[in-house]
């Protein structure tokens, strides 16, 4: 049995990330180690990942074989075990081949975008880190193992998101991810618990799991379904836990494409897809589930129109994109819903790529609207975004076209016209702001060029083209059976629930177009508005849009503020002011009596006599009323 | 007999009374000290009029082992009147306060 | 009876005898300070040996009336009152050994003083030994007195004389219901003999019992105002506050164990059958005596004072076992003798290092001036704060068996709330008495640095008291057949048997 | 181990202490003869640990009697709880100690040595008085290390701690001798064994009540909980560094400990009545201290605040009443002294550097320190309760215990993983990570030897994380003999 080798997939970048981590700080502390010698152990952790996923792939062909491996006894109370285990099934080396295939080419082009960058040993160190987190998510065979690498995920995110640490905001922006994430995680706890206590009797892990679950009443399966969702939504950045995706941004952009391309984000669809059987059982949730992605999606993609920080823009698209792929997995198409993650990683890994080398090309600038021109320059940045762009906007035959189509379909099918209505609308949206950007970057005329161009290594360009070749042909291993394709990605996720079957071919080629057409009306807009995009000043945006419709500070005085306040009530005014009051009083209020009582001790001899003249009558009272 | 008695004894606890309340609201300390002797010889005087009642001599002779006793007291007591007397060249007793606790805490 | 008369007697007759010829001594003029000192430790330390020979050598439990052809069993010599005699001698002997610096210095004191010692102890002896009311007063007397002179015995000193007035005043005061007591009791039954009042009382139990109750009660008043608990308590700071400190520690210390002494025997051999009439009485006084103490000591910045006032708290915890005797008789008494020892100890030590300290001059009054004292004088400061501890009750001191013992049996008897009560004077208490370590500890710089040396036997008489007081709390684990804890409350039962062998 | 090796552990200490209190030697020697001392002591701890048999009940019994008379005795035993928090103490005290090398006095090494002593005592002891008597007497050395060694306004706040502290387990004291007059009553004969005394049948329901709170009372100030806890905000702040470590990190604790130890064998049927009370009011100390903690600018305060809301999350976890509540609450203990015992030690450094306490003063540390900031992390971390650290665990099997209670308190209690991850993250990003502009040029990164003091804290807290069955399987068969044999819970 090679099984073991499962725990290998996971524990090759905990293991470099480890060794790269104290070969940093030695690095800092003793003798400075070569740039080299961290790329070796960074660049080769993921690519062995990815091979051994690779290995297990080869043999899961053809059959049905799920691979367990439990590693040791993790915890044992009262009886129930719970295990260290890997499993890996269909779905999760999917997840892990594109994971650390991504991965390895996010490493490649990190290797030379970092490259002038004091913390490089650093930045390998947080990325194999993260990676491993994610492998984790992705392998653990039980809620509490994947929980792990939930976890692991969202702290290396913080530390890639923080990573240029001096400046406060970057911080900030970390914590922002951090304390959302662990809202979502709150959840996601709440929800394992409650699974554990109601269906965890047999062994906590999915496929016992997906055997207890059957016989929990529906109002605890409810309860679960929502609380699992929270902490999907705190990951994957839909509404209301979105707000910190936007300023994950300030991490370097290879943390950018990284994050919010191919991995952490997807966790949350992930999980619902993991958790198919929970939510097969409970449809309603389900549904609800795709109207939050579907408001989540429009919702971004609104807000993506105004924005002039490319990274920005497409932190959002991001957003969108991942409401379309809620859509899906609410509505029961998981396998459609992880068809877009897999074709959304490789188009917006090479978005994210594209704009990194833009920016670095242009000496770090983030504003779209200082950017232009750019085609001439970096023709194979251009052509490169060009493909994904197109990808996105789901132009055929670019990947995100069939996963897309898919999406609306399963949409159509499922009777959830508005859902539709809404896809479609978000797909016109997106298309113009992705052209809106490629118009303005490539075309437009702003850029003064009395800079030189920052030069692009070529580690930085081939995984763009990797990646641009992907997006074109990512799509293909899901060609709908109505372009005479074999739905690849269907089949080997084996038999879910797929409503989109139900449609006719004719319906679905009405949508297909419609599809199409709102993608190109979508670029007519954009073609319109800003191609050979002018202006000699950057615009100055205001509007309720661009501020992103006031969500961070909606939450700041409605939540942050309000705990603040809270805070200090609690610690000046309640403990210092109250309790302490009360227990300082009583024993000044002790002392201070004791002064007045000292007032009996005035040292006449005659007062005391008198006292005890009355203590004498009291005393021969009291024994009187004895006697008596 | 009995109501003899009763009569020396509420005599006795007049004097003791007396002697008590001299005490307190006397101010010179030689009176205070001959109260003080008062309240003694009450107490003598209920002694000997219960040996009397008894028909035993033991009373008798407690009350002049009190009387000793008093006598003895009453050397102390004298010399230390002088002494004060000296210090303070007044036998009020109201002024000697010093240790009061007003004093010792300023 | 093998044993002649006169070995009982022994321990008084040294103490006496002892007194008297310090007297005559004391008009030589070749005899200074120290030679009175070692004349007086002499006799005191025959008397301690003849004491320990009596307790040894007479078996576990004894009670003989010596003479009592002479004395007409009014004095008894018993274990109960040879182990209260023992604590009272080695009050005295700890006095001088602890006081000898402070005498030596000041100028006032001559060798009289030591002969004033020596009959307040024998007067404090013969207390325990009386078995007679009037023996029990003369016997008072004899203390007072001595006491009274001993107080105003520095009569430069404004505060000595005024204390040395109010304590006399106020003593006499009281006193006189003692002899009104006795009065009221022989009224009734014709009798001064305890004993026989005893007797008198369970034949009688029966009839109109008022008059002897009253008679107690008198009498009850003289002692509440003795160990000054609540109504007669005002004297006490003062009087204590205005005494030099080896007679402070030396009244603080002895006077409490041998006024305890007296009314347990009387209490436990005649008030047995009607001592429930005063319990009610008991728990209002003590809660206020406890109440009083703690609010005057929290108040204090004289050390000195503080330790006073603090003295009337450990009244009402010797009190709550008082009132406890009503149902566990054996288990109380023993623990007010234990607990008489280890503030006997405590209290001494205290006072005495107080005493030595400022021995030299004046100025250590208050906590303030023990600032950074550790910082000069470690070994001081660790003494003194072993006493502190000792006094709050805090465990691995003696202090702490002894709270241990009193609040077990008011449980015992059923006075929760008296137990519950005293705790609480002694969570203040922590207060007070850790207020002197914080500052000999906690301040850096010292601000007087005249302090005697540890030179002379005081110090080292103090270090012996502070291993005492350690060696009671922690008891005898470490070492097998060495008296600890277990030996104490063992002889403290075994005395309280004694008073029931007739 | 018929030497007495508990007798050894409790009293090598104290042994060396006075010692080396009497001896002329320098702070250097007494330093150094302290370390060997934990040493020493960490390594009979391991022997203990080794022999340790896999049973609930007491183990290493030692018995003599001390005053026979009240039928105390001198009565010592370990089970698994008490094993696990002895573990922890040998195992801290050398790393603190590593910590502390430089620049403290003889007085307070031997204070160290002396509080170690009291607590390991607490922990062993059998005999209610015995306990007691340590209980009380930990507490003057560190009466004495805080008052002396202490800042700011410390003695006033030393006096505040022991007024306060000692006032509890005075109304405790009560409550041991009223049980012991109750067996007596009962038996006719003394004995303050516990063993002993939770055979006690004549107690009324009041009386239980009253002395049930009066246990309580002791530990709910040590522990302390809400609404006892202000002594802790002025003596955490004012604490050296030793001083507040044991605090925060062992004293605390033991409050804990005596609830189980003591509390639930004497009165199971009240433990389990009023089990509803105390998890929520552990519950809410979770959120006040935690909510509480989110303003401080003194940075001791907030983890005084913190590890307040940690306690308040432990004393949920044995309130419990199931298996999975109490182990967590046994992991936490562990857990939550390493992280915030590292935590006081990483501080006690920043203060002993730069001389300051605020958050607004710092800042910028990461660069200057890098090694310090990977240690800070690691323990806020695990403070955090992140998976992979040993704070995950047991967080996450309090959840569970407390779900299992009670569903509400349950879905409540795991707000836990928000509340400390708030004001952690802000306090590393304000004091920590961010350039503030504030002069930090002072500090120095850690050296070999603190690195060398902080590593097997940072390796038990992610291998009990990782691993947590191999640190488990001691504990559990005492805490099913709690639950079935105590509380007779049929889980």
């Amino acid at each position: 049995m090679s099984n073991f080798l499962l725990a290998w997939i996971v524990l090759i970048p905990f293991i470099s990330s480890f060794i790269i981590g104290v070969m940093y700080l030695y690095s800092i502390k003793v003798a400075r180690v070569p740039n080299f010698v961290f790329s070796l152990f960074g660049l080769s952790a993921p690519l062995l990942s990815f091979l051994l996923g690779f290995s297990f792939f080869l043999q899961m062909i053809g059959n049905d074989e799920i691979f367990l491996y439990k590693a040791y006894r993790w915890l044992e109370i009262d009886g129930y075990d719970i295990d260290m285990g890997f499993m890996a099934d269909k779905l999760s080396i999917f997840m892990v081949l594109f994971i650390t295939f991504v991965g390895w080419l996010i490493h490649i082009y990190a290797s030379g975008y970092m490259k002038d960058d004091k913390g490089y040993g650093k930045f390998f160190f947080y990325f194999n880190f993260f990676l491993a987190s994610m492998l984790l998510l992705v392998l653990g065979h039980g809620p509490i193992i994947m929980f792990m690498g939930w976890e692991g995920v969202g702290f290396s995110s913080y530390l890639l998101i923080s990573y240029y640490y001096e400046d406060g905001e970057n911080v900030k922006a970390g914590n922002k991810a951090f304390i959302a994430n662990r809202v979502g995680d709150f959840g996601f706890i709440v929800a394992m618990v409650t699974m554990f206590y109601y269906a965890g009797s047999n062994g906590f892990d999915f496929l016992n799991l997906k055997e207890s679950l059957l016989s929990v009443p529906v109002p605890v399966l409810t309860f679960i379904g929502f609380s699992l969702f929270v902490g999907a939504i705190g990951k994957s950045a839909q509404i209301p836990l979105f707000v910190w995706l936007p300023d994950a941004m300030a991490g370097p952009t290879p943390v950018s494409a990284l994050i919010h391309a191919a991995t952490m984000v997807t966790a949350g669809v992930y999980m619902v897809a993991r958790f198919h059987f929970l939510y097969d059982l409970i449809p309603h949730v389900g549904l609800f589930i795709a109207y939050v992605g579907a408001i989540s999606a429009l919702f971004a993609a609104i807000i993506a129109t105004k924005q002039t920080d490319i990274k920005k823009i497409l932190a959002y698209s991001t957003m969108s994109q991942l409401g379309y792929m809620f859509i899906a997995v609410g509505l029961g198409g998981y396998s459609v819903g992880i068809f877009h993650v897999f074709t959304h990683a490789f188009f917006k890994a090479l978005l994210f790529m594209g704009a990194g080398a833009v920016i670095v090309a242009l000496h770090h600038e983030q504003n779209i609207f200082k950017m232009g021109g750019m085609k001439k320059k970096t023709p194979l940045v251009y052509f490169t975004m060009l493909i994904a762009t197109l990808a996105i906007s789901g132009i055929p035959p670019f990947a995100g076209f069939f996963s897309k189509d898919e999406i609306l379909l399963t949409a159509f099918s499922s009777g959830e016209y508005l859902l539709w209505i809404i896809g479609v609308f978000t797909a016109i949206l997106t298309a113009y702001y992705m052209f809106r950007l490629l118009f303005v970057v490539f075309y437009g005329k702003n850029y003064k060029e009395d800079k030189k161009l920052h030069f692009l290594p070529k580690s930085m360009t081939t995984p763009l083209v990797i990646l641009a070749i992907g997006s074109i042909l990512a799509g293909f291993i899901g060609i709908p059976e109505l372009l005479g394709g074999e739905n690849l990605i269907g089949s080997w996720l084996g038999n879910w629930k797929n409503s989109s079957l139900h449609v006719t071919h004719s319906t679905e080629i009405i949508l297909m177009v419609i599809n199409i057409f709102a993608a190109l009306l979508g670029i007519f807009i954009a073609y319109k508005k800003f191609y050979m995009y002018d202006m000699k000043e950057v615009p100055i945006f205001t509007g309720i849009v661009w501020n992103k419709f006031y969500i961070d500070e909606i939450y700041d005085t409605l939540i942050v503020h309000k705990i603040k306040q809270l805070s200090i009530f609690i610690s000046y005014k309640i403990d210092v002011h109250f309790i302490d009051k009360i227990v300082m009083g009583l024993s000044r209020g002790f002392i201070r009596s004791g002064h007045y009582i000292a007032k009996m001790q005035n040292a006449n001899t005659r007062f005391y006599a008198f006292t005890m003249l009355i203590g004498i009558s009291v005393i021969s009272t009291y024994l009187i009323m004895v006697l008596r | 007999m009995i109501d003899s008695l009763l009569a020396y004894i509420t005599l006795a606890m007049i004097l003791f009374s007396i002697g008590f309340l001299g005490v307190v609201s006397r101010k010179n300390i030689f009176v205070i000290y001959m109260s003080i002797e008062l309240m003694l010889n009450a107490i003598n005087l209920i002694f000997v009029s219960l040996g009397r009642y008894y028909e035993s001599m033991q009373p008798q002779v407690i009350a002049m082992i009190i009387i000793a006793i008093a006598a003895a007291e009453a050397a102390v007591f004298l010399s230390l009147i002088v002494v004060l007397y000296r210090r303070k060249k007044s036998l009020n007793s109201d002024i000697f306060t010093i240790l009061s606790q007003k004093d010792s805490h300023e | 009876m093998q044993t002649p008369d006169i070995t009982y007697l022994l321990p008084l007759f040294f103490v006496g005898v002892g007194a008297i010829l310090l007297m005559i001594l004391s008009t030589f003029k070749n005899i200074n300070i120290k030679k009175g000192a070692i004349a007086s430790l002499v006799f005191l330390t025959l008397a301690i040996v003849s004491n320990i020979y009596n307790l040894n050598t007479l078996g576990d439990i004894y009670s003989v009336y010596p003479f009592s052809d002479v004395f007409n069993n009014m004095i008894v010599v018993d274990t109960y009152a040879s182990y209260f005699s023992t604590i009272l001698i080695l009050g005295g002997i700890l006095t001088i050994l602890i006081g000898l610096h402070y005498f030596q210095r000041r100028k006032e004191f001559t060798v009289e003083f030591f002969s004033l010692l020596l009959f307040s102890v024998f007067g404090m002896m013969l207390l325990v030994h009386a078995n007679e009311l009037i023996t029990a007063f003369i016997a008072l007397e004899i203390a007072s007195i001595s006491l009274y002179i001993m107080i105003g015995f520095e009569k430069v000193i404004d505060k000595r004389i005024e204390a040395s007035y109010k304590y006399l005043v106020l003593g006499s005061l009281a006193g006189v219901f003692f002899l009104l007591g006795s009065s009221f009791i022989y009224g009734a039954t014709g009798t001064t003999s305890i004993g026989e009042i005893g007797i008198f009382v369970s034949n009688n139990i029966d009839s109109n019992m008022s008059l002897i109750i009253l008679g107690g009660t008198m009498i009850l008043i003289t002692f509440l105002f003795k160990i000054a608990a609540f109504p007669f308590q005002n004297w006490a700071i003062d009087v204590y506050d205005g005494a030099s400190l080896p007679v402070t520690a030396f009244m603080a210390a002895t006077f409490k164990a041998a006024v305890f002494g007296f009314i347990l025997r009387l209490v436990l051999v005649d008030f047995d059958l009607i001592r429930d009439f005063w319990d009610d009485m008991f728990v209002y006084i003590i809660i206020f005596t406890l109440a009083y103490g703690s609010f005057l000591a929290i108040i204090q910045k004289s050390l000195k004072r503080m330790l006073v006032s603090s003295s009337i708290v450990h009244t009402g915890y010797l009190l709550i076992a008082f009132v406890s005797i009503g149902v566990i008789g054996e288990n109380a008494a023993s623990s007010i003798i234990f607990y008489l020892v280890a503030y006997f100890l405590s209290a001494l030590g205290a006072f005495g290092l107080i005493a030595y300290i400022s021995s030299e001059d004046q100025l250590r009054i208050t906590y303030d001036d023990f600032r950074g004292f550790s910082h000069i004088r470690p070994y001081m400061a660790a003494m003194l704060s072993v006493f502190m501890l000792s006094l709050a009750g805090i465990p691995s001191t003696i202090g702490f068996i002894g709270k241990f013992y009193i609040f077990t049996g008011a449980i015992e008897s059923g006075n929760e709330i008296l137990a519950i009560v005293g705790i609480t004077a002694t969570f203040v208490s922590v207060y007070y008495y850790f207020k002197l370590i914080a500052v000999m500890y906690f301040y850096r710089s010292p601000e007087m640095t005249d302090v005697p040396p540890l030179k002379g036997i005081a110090p080292l008489v103090i270090a012996v008291i502070a291993l005492m007081i350690i060696w009671g709390g922690i008891g005898n684990t470490l070492i097998a057949y060495f008296p600890g804890v277990d030996f104490l409350i063992d002889m403290a039962k075994l005395s309280y048997k004694s008073l029931f062998i007739l | 181990m018929d030497f007495g090796i508990l007798s050894v552990i409790i009293f090598l200490p104290m042994f060396v202490a006075f010692s080396l209190l009497l001896l002329p030697v320098s702070s250097k020697i007494t330093r150094n003869i302290a370390f060997m001392t934990a040493i020493v002591i960490l390594l009979l701890a391991g022997m203990v640990y080794y022999n340790f048999e896999l049973t609930g009940y007491m183990q290493f019994r030692e018995h003599h009697s001390w005053i026979s008379s009240y039928g105390i005795n001198y009565s010592l035993g370990i089970d698994g709880l008490s094993l696990i928090i002895l573990m922890l103490i040998a195992t801290l005290i050398p790393c603190a100690y590593l910590w502390l090398w430089d620049g403290r006095t003889k007085g307070y090494w031997v204070s160290m040595l002396l509080i170690q002593t009291g607590i390991t005592g607490t922990l062993f002891s059998q005999d209610l008085i015995l306990f007691y008597f340590f209980w009380e007497a930990m507490l003057l050395p560190v009466f004495m290390i805080i008052g002396m060694f202490g800042t700011g306004n410390r003695v006033f706040s030393t006096i505040k701690i022991t007024v306060y502290t000692i006032m509890g387990s005075l109304f405790m004291l009560i409550c041991i001798l009223y049980l012991g007059v109750a067996f007596f009553y009962e038996f006719g004969s003394w004995s303050f064994a516990l063993n002993d005394l939770i055979q006690i049948t004549t107690l009324s329901r009041a009386e239980q009540i009253w002395l049930f709170a009066g246990f309580m009372l002791a530990f709910a100030i040590k522990i302390p909980l809400f609404p006892f806890h202000t002594w802790l905000l002025e003596t955490y702040s004012n604490s050296p560094t030793g001083g507040v470590f044991l605090l925060s990190s062992i004293m605390a604790k033991l409050g804990v400990y005596g609830i189980v130890r003591f509390v639930m064998p004497l009165f199971p049927e009240l433990y389990k009545e009023f089990a509803p009370y105390f998890v929520w009011i552990g519950i809410f100390g979770l959120l006040y201290f935690g909510i509480a903690a989110l303003m401080q600018i003194n940075i001791k305060k907030m983890f005084a605040y913190s590890s307040a809301s940690h306690l308040g999350f432990i004393v949920t976890g044995i309130f419990s009443l199931n298996a999975y509540g109490m182990t967590g609450a046994a992991y936490l203990i562990i857990a939550h002294a390493m992280a915030t015992g590292g935590l006081f030690l990483l501080i006690g450094k920043l203060e002993y550097d730069l001389g300051i306490k605020s958050i607004l003063a710092l800042g910028g540390i990461a660069k200057k320190a890098p090694l310090f900031t990977v240690f800070f992390a690691i323990m806020l971390l695990c403070i955090v309760g992140l998976p992979g650290t040993n704070g995950f665990v047991s967080e996450f099997l309090i959840i569970l215990g407390t779900f299992g209670f009670s569903q509400s308190a349950g879905i409540v209690s795991a707000l836990t993983v928000l509340v400390a991850a708030s004001f952690m993250f802000w306090l590393f990003q304000r004091a920590i990570l961010q350039d503030n502009g504030n002069d930090v040029s002072q500090m120095k990164d850690l050296n070999l030897r603190e690195v060398l003091g902080m590593l097997p804290l940072i390796f038990l807290i992610i291998g009990m994380g990782v691993y947590p069955d191999w640190f488990f399987y001691k504990i559990e068969p005492t805490i099913q003999h709690y639950l079935i044999d105590i509380l007779e819970i049929r889980t």
